[in-house]
């Protein structure tokens, strides 16, 4: 075991980690210090929120090729899973978010049947289970424990910065995490199932349990960060935790970027959330319009998304 | 003046090539045998004639019209067609199946077509009706083999016409190919089952790609070299 | 036989839709031999191989190893046992290295198995393992299977036509490398077009047809046997 | 070391993209050198609650250039008057954009005064941050009663009651005219569900237990099966509580299925009356009932601004659109507003707040009597209810069963 | 109430088997889901409100100007995007990918020329006179809808099963490869039914607000989604199969909002996820698996 190459590529195996350690460090730091230099901490706020649902949706469609559209299903989950345990066991705010990250990945262990689909059978499929878990919550029936359709109002707990440094460390785990599944065997694995699921199995993989981690971790990040954002909210109402357009932003951005990367999804949040609020705040009225022409032309010219740009000359991406 | 006249054809996927420098010649009205193992190119060298793969050089004439770069349904209407390994479209009734075949021709020639078919393979006016999934094997070649006779071609490929059948089924194959044998089209048929050799006018051998001996089956028999190497046969 | 075979399978039958690929198959196998598996295109070979991987589940009959029913053991639970394959069309993960295929295997497979050094060089693919395994030609790629097997740790290795495509000089090593599996207890089923590779490796063969098995024995009697000569290489009737 | 590049670029795009998310933070002017009264305010060009959120917001531009019009709006703490100048951004009906906009204005625009957008969706999130950042919410429609504790004096309803206050007078005129047979529809949202538990206790207190009451979810649009349902039941009147996109599908269904009832009521016709003439026809609204909102309800003692006739002219003419409820409301946002800054003492949030808490119950607008109670919750206006007449060329006119006064 | 529930819930039903039709045939045939399906009934919609209210034409004249106007959107659109896509490593993944981007744009563009207030046609645009059945009325909005759709739908059955061109399309649904192997214009024929497919939902959303009421540029998704539910719950590239999976939700639909009014909204979803969890070849479907 102990020849020249094995060692080599050891050393090349840390020096990647060490790039890639780079890039929490730099989200750890940019995030915790643009409060400083920038005023509107909300922005600042989402565009940590929507990079870590961008890792979760990079998590499970860069690694595992399942195409979310469902995936604010279990953000929703998470916000219900946090407001309910501070209205209704009243539990403190960080403790109310552990149990909305819990809570979204109960709810994906109930889901893991829709895992047996592929394509766009899954995609429809989990747009029409969060559909499913949106109308449930906001059900009159539900009043007691969700206050149905009245919404959550928890300005008992209302902590902006506390949740904004929550969002931070989540944020960083989030990215940790997906360094650490790309580059451990693991990762591999995932993406030898993506390739070949046959040849994955037969190479030892246990191919339905490696994609039910990766579904319930890319739960866990949706529902941590939803329960950090309906705690930053305080006060929303079903449809604000459901809302589709958060599904589909984070695999706009993730696509954007460039799947499967740990960079990817970093550089399609900044850079494209930075355009929405660029564009928003003037006129968004063309924002709707720009990214899906942004989006067809992607698929027709660079599916790889922009990080494909320096792949393509043959260069590692972290 | 070959009816199929191949030269020096490259084919392959990606950068790589299956096919080296093939050289190969169907004349009208005969029976030409392309012999080789299992990965040796003939699937590859036959779609790659019907247009199914591009061809990366080389050029391929048919009677005189360069058909190198046309695609499959131009193919067919220049007179080819191909009878593929599955052959039939298993969703579609026997009789759409032929109709599928015959989709160039005019209506009056079409249910023309039919009739004498029917006539001739009496199996497929019973099961006209039926999808073609509800086949047996046997029942399945010769939907094919009728569906690629429907469209009138001078020129039939036929990608292993032996696979998948009983010994049976296979001598009845090769006695409907019999048929054939000094009148209508040509036929270039590639096969690892030497029995198909017996009706056939010329071989070719097809090995790693590269046509390694061409000449008649009495030539081949003589060619002890060449069975060993081939077919294991000592 | 006089070793405890390694792999039984009874009466394997496997239907699609109405159409029967298996029809009621039994066979063993020991360890350190090697089955050639052999019969025309269609006659069920890749499926019996198939049903003894576990990519598909036969829908009736059984298939026991190793004092366990594994009939319906899961692919990689199969592979961890020491069951494992290479494919006719070969399967490898096209986005990664030769290297890193092999090493997956060996990561997730059945120890004590060979290295990926070794099952590099065992193949002979050592001088390419930095490149993606879409890189390879389709002969490398085949060996890319065979090595990624290796690295599993097989006990029992299916092969499913590795021949078709390789040059004579190729098919030499192979033989040779199958045979020296062989002698270190590996079972092998082999299954194969070309006779003359079989006949090299095998001293048994199954011959199959339309689902069934035909004819056992070596191979040198089946050439002699009627039913045999009929399907397989097209004489008589 | 290429990653590091582009690693390197990561944190350039960061800086760039949050560069471009606006101006760079200064510091809140102090009184003395403000040149501009800035408001901030959002509203929803595209989305579900665009239909109400463009009008509100014209209402408000309007009122802004009308006094503009005359040097701007006197302001008390200043002792002159000042140019009202809008900084508006378009949330698109998101909730989750709303939240970073109501933020940006105030943390990097610095506004003076913050209006919310149309709604309680919109409204909701706007609320502890406005209360966390000490700036008060002139609220305009957000009618969620949750929005008003004793402990947040940061928030001010301009027009409309709490939505669960809303059915008061529709109880009143169904006991009154003895109807024992009542039929409810209502989606089950905030607004709608709870005027329906409103009505219905009101109701129940009157010991009549309705025939029917049925939730639907909000996005329901073929109301033809309900409907037949509710017939079954014989009602005499029928009362479909929804957004106004469920009040059209309902009235169409209602049209289609030649039904006949004593009394038909709906919410929305009242506020959008052009709306429904132009997309389910006059002859549709014929005869029901609603909450007849300005400019369907005129209010003679108007002491402040333009009377309805007056706004209704001048808004036309500025804008080219015709009057809406909403447009009303938006413009009597401006009116609280301008109100407000002619007698608080300073510009600081709390006192503004006090000048409104001091004014309250005395100021009459074409919206009403504007009156909050101690939460900042509207109580002054009241809907009552109101029989629609339509003639054949689309005029709407009204007439009220119920006092507009009660 | 039972009856009439049901008599509307297959009125509703074989309306929405006609509005999934075209997304069945694009499935089927491609092996692609047009994400933008919903987005071209509205348009349809809107074509039909616009020529009504400024043009006085009636709806039946827009069935035919909007089946043509959009089979030719359709074949404009196939050229540019739909080979390339093909030619891709992943074109079902790609395709579902683009098509939600032209989704996007098409909702932007509705937003910028129609605004966004939710638009309507009247009831009576076909006459006030109804239609008595079984002791129970319906609207002749809907009878008209529901007569409307069953012809297209049998014309596109008789389109797939006695004419040449649709045998070639069902050739290339059953087997791509086999259908260019037996040298049949499988480009062409994929052209003609991605146009086909788009001119017959733009068809049906002419229709559509007789039948929902009301729309805005919004209801594309859902819609989208609703005729997915109806292709899954039928079987794939059977417009028979667009019948049963319509009915089937209509019927349901109507059941739930008589009985379970609040929980009505679920109906699509829930049938969808039953559907793809217990039998995802649908209920037409023959779950044969290829060798």
């Amino acid at each position: 075991m102990l020849n020249t190459q094995l060692v080599e590529a050891g050393k090349r195996q840390r020096g990647r980690l060490l790039i890639n350690g780079v890039i929490p460090f730099l989200v750890l730091v940019g995030f915790s210090l643009s409060p400083f230099v920038y005023a509107n901490q909300a922005i600042l706020f989402q565009m940590m929120a929507f990079m870590a649902l961008a890792q979760g949706v990079n998590l499970l469609y860069g690694f595992t090729g399942y195409l979310p559209f469902g995936y604010v299903g279990f953000f929703g989950i998470g916000a219900y899973g946090m407001a309910i345990s501070i209205q209704l066991l009243h539990f403190p705010g960080l403790l109310a978010v552990v149990m909305g990250g819990l809570l979204s990945a109960i709810i994906a262990i109930i889901f893991l049947p829709l895992l047996r689909l592929s394509g766009a059978y899954f995609a429809i499929s989990s747009l029409a289970a969060a559909e499913v878990l949106s109308n449930v919550v906001s059900n009159s029936a539900m009043i007691h424990i969700t206050n149905g359709p009245y919404g959550e109002q928890l300005t008992q707990s209302y902590h902006p910065v506390t949740s904004y440094v929550a969002m931070v460390i989540v944020l960083v785990l989030t990215t940790v995490t997906v360094i650490f599944i790309r580059n451990m065997p693991f990762g591999r694995a995932l993406m030898a199932i993506r390739e070949d699921p046959v040849s994955a199995a037969m190479a030892g993989i246990a191919v339905v349990r490696s994609r039910s981690i990766v579904w319930l971790l890319s739960a866990l990040i949706a529902g941590l960060t939803g329960a950090i954002f309906g705690w930053h909210l305080s006060v929303f109402y079903p449809n604000t935790v459901f809302d589709l357009n958060i599904s589909i932003l984070a695999i706009v951005f993730t696509l954007f970027g460039g799947y499967g990367t740990v960079t990817g999804p970093v550089l399609g949040s900044i850079v494209l959330y930075g355009l929405y609020n660029a564009i928003g705040i003037s006129d968004p009225q063309y924002f709707q319009l720009i990214y899906g022409l942004l989006i067809v032309a992607l698929v027709l010219f660079l599916p790889g998304g922009i990080i494909s740009l320096i792949q393509r000359r043959g260069n590692y991406v972290p | 003046m070959a009816l199929l006249h191949i030269s020096s054809l490259y084919v392959g996927y990606n950068s790589l090539n299956v096919l080296t420098d093939v050289n190969l010649d169907v004349e009208a009205g005969t029976q030409v045998v392309l012999l080789g193992a299992n990965g040796s190119g003939k699937t590859t060298l036959l779609k790659s004639l019907m247009g199914l793969l591009p061809v990366h050089a080389g050029q391929i004439v048919l009677d005189t019209q360069d058909i190198t770069r046309l695609g499959p349904s131009a193919r067919v209407r220049a007179g080819l067609a191909y009878l593929s390994e599955i052959g039939v479209i298993a969703s579609l009734s026997v009789e759409d199946n032929l109709n599928i075949g015959g989709y160039y021709l005019t209506r009056t020639l079409r249910r023309q077509q039919i009739r004498s078919l029917y006539q001739q393979l009496p199996i497929l006016y019973e099961k006209r009706k039926n999808p073609a999934s509800s086949l047996s094997g046997g029942q399945r070649k010769i939907l094919a083999f009728a569906k690629v006779l429907m469209g009138q071609p001078r020129l039939i490929l036929m990608d292993e016409p032996s696979a998948g059948l009983a010994p049976v089924m296979v001598n009845e194959m090769i006695q409907i190919l019999n048929t054939y044998r000094s009148h209508g089209p040509a036929f270039l048929i590639a096969e690892q089952n030497v029995k198909f050799l017996e009706g056939a006018h010329y071989v070719y051998v097809l090995d790693n790609g590269q046509i390694r001996f061409q000449g008649t089956p009495q030539d081949l028999d003589a060619d002890a070299h060449i069975k060993a190497a081939y077919f294991g046969l000592t | 036989m006089s070793r405890e075979p390694i792999l039984i399978f009874e009466n394997i039958v496997k239907k699609f839709g109405a159409f029967r690929a298996l029809d009621g198959v039994s066979g063993t196998l020991a360890p350190g031999e090697i089955l050639g598996l052999v019969g025309p295109n269609g006659s069920g070979k890749t499926t019996l191989i198939n049903v003894i991987a576990g990519l598909y589940y036969p829908d009736s009959g059984g298939v026991r190893s190793q004092e366990q029913d594994i009939t319906h053991w899961p692919m990689h639970k199969r592979a961890r046992m020491g069951i494992n394959r290479t494919f006719q069309i070969p399967k490898p993960f096209k986005s990664l290295s030769v290297e890193e295929n092999i090493a997956l295997a060996y990561h997730y497979g059945r120890k004590p198995a060979m290295s990926p050094q070794q099952a590099l060089d065992f193949v002979g693919l050592a001088p390419v393992k930095n490149q993606l395994a879409l890189q390879l030609n389709s002969s490398q790629q085949k060996l890319l299977d065979l090595a990624r097997a290796l690295a599993a740790g097989p006990r029992i290795l299916l092969i499913d036509e590795l021949a078709a495509g390789l040059s004579h000089q190729e098919l030499q090593v192979v033989a040779d490398h199958l045979q020296a599996l062989a002698q270190q207890d590996i079972a092998l089923i082999v299954v194969e077009h070309h006779l003359g590779f079989v006949n090299q490796l095998t001293e048994r063969v199954m011959v199959m047809n339309a689902g069934k098995e035909i004819f056992q024995g070596s191979l040198s009697r089946a050439a002699q046997d009627p039913t045999v000569s009929a399907v397989y290489l097209g004489t008589g009737s | 070391m290429k990653s590091t590049a582009i690693l390197g670029m990561a944190a350039v795009l960061l800086s760039a993209s949050l560069a471009g998310c606006g101006s760079s933070p200064s510091t809140a002017p102090s009184a003395k050198s403000i040149k501009d009264i800035t408001i901030g305010t959002l509203y929803a060009k595209s989305g579900a609650f665009a239909t109400s959120s463009m009008p509100e917001y014209s209402g408000l531009t309007f009122w802004a250039s009308q006094i503009n019009k005359t040097g701007g709006v006197y302001v008390k703490a200043l002792h002159k008057k000042v140019p009202v100048k809008i900084v508006a951004y378009n949330d698109q009906s998101s909730a989750t954009t709303a939240t970073t906009l109501y933020s940006q204005l105030i943390t990097v625009n610095h506004v003076n005064i913050l209006v919310a957008d149309f709604g309680s969706v919109l409204t909701s999130v706007a609320v502890p941050i406005a209360q966390e950042k000490k700036m008060l919410l002139f609220d305009q429609t957000g009618t969620g009663a949750s929005f008003f504790t004793p402990s947040n004096p940061y928030i001010v309803l301009t027009s409309l009651p709490t939505s669960g206050l809303w059915p008061t007078s529709l109880a009143q005129y169904l006991i009154h005219k003895g109807y024992s047979r009542i039929a409810i529809v209502y989606a089950t949202n905030d607004f709608d569900q709870s005027q329906d538990q409103t009505l219905v206790s009101k109701l129940k207190a009157a010991h009549i237990t309705p025939v029917y009451n049925n939730g639907v979810p909000t996005s329901t649009s073929s109301y033809s099966v309900l409907l037949n349902n509710m017939s079954h039941t014989n009602p005499q009147a029928v009362i479909e509580l929804g957004y106004p996109n469920n009040d059209i599908a309902f009235l169409q269904a209602l049209k289609a299925s030649g039904d006949h009832f004593n009394m038909v009521f709906t919410i929305f016709p009242g506020q959008l009356p052009q709306l429904f003439v132009s997309s389910v026809g006059p002859s549709s609204i014929n005869n029901t009932y609603t909450y007849p909102a300005p400019p369907l309800l005129t209010f003679s003692h108007v002491n402040y601004g333009l009377n309805t006739a007056q706004f209704d002219l001048a808004f036309k003419k500025a804008t080219g659109q015709s009057t809406n409820f909403l447009s009303i409301a938006g413009y009597n946002t401006g009116l609280i507003i301008q109100k407000t800054l002619s007698t608080a003492n300073s510009l600081n949030q709390l006192s503004l707040r006090h000048a409104v808490s001091r004014f309250s119950g005395s100021l009459s607008t074409l919206d009403g009597t504007f009156k909050i109670d101690s939460k900042g919750a509207q109580i002054g206006e009241t809907l009552p209810v109101g029989k629609i007449t339509t003639n054949s060329k689309g005029r709407v006119s009204v007439q009220f069963v119920t006092s507009p006064n009660s | 109430m039972f009856t009439y529930s049901l008599v509307s819930g297959i009125l509703f039903g074989i309306f929405f088997g006609f509005m999934a039709l075209g997304l069945n045939l694009i499935f089927g045939v491609m092996e692609m889901v047009n994400l933008a399906h919903g987005d071209f009934v509205v348009l349809g919609g809107y074509v039909a409100i616009m020529a009504l209210t400024s043009l006085h034409i009636n709806p039946v004249v827009s069935l035919v100007i909007a089946l043509v106007l959009f089979f030719l959107v359709g074949l404009g659109l196939f050229f540019p995007l739909i080979p390339r896509l093909s030619n891709s490593r992943d074109p079902e993944m790609l395709s579902l990918i683009l098509f939600f981007g032209l989704s996007q744009v098409l909702e932007a563009l509705m937003v910028i020329k129609f605004g966004v207030n939710p638009e309507s046609l009247p009831l009576s645009v076909f006459g006030n006179s109804s239609w008595h059945f079984l002791g129970q009325s319906y609207q002749i909005a809907w009878i008209v809808t529901a007569l409307v759709s069953l012809v297209m739908i049998t014309l596109t059955y008789v389109f797939l099963y006695y004419t040449s061109l649709g045998r070639a399309v069902r050739a290339v649904m059953g087997n791509r490869e086999e259908a260019l192997a037996s040298g049949l214009p499988v480009k062409r024929t994929s052209a003609i039914i991605f146009a086909i497919g788009i001119g017959l939902a733009a068809m049906s959303g002419v229709l559509s607000p007789l039948m929902i009421g009301s729309l805005d540029p919004t209801s594309g998704l859902g819609l989208t989604t609703i005729a997915f539910a109806i292709v899954v719950i039928g079987s794939l590239g059977n417009p028979l199969g667009s019948v049963v999976g319509g009915l089937v939700y209509g019927v349901s639909l109507m059941l739930m909002q008589t009985y379970l009014s609040s929980w009505s909204v679920l109906v699509p979803y829930l049938l969808l996820l039953i559907i793809v969890l217990v039998k995802p070849s649908g209920l037409l479907g023959k779950g044969v698996r290829h060798a």
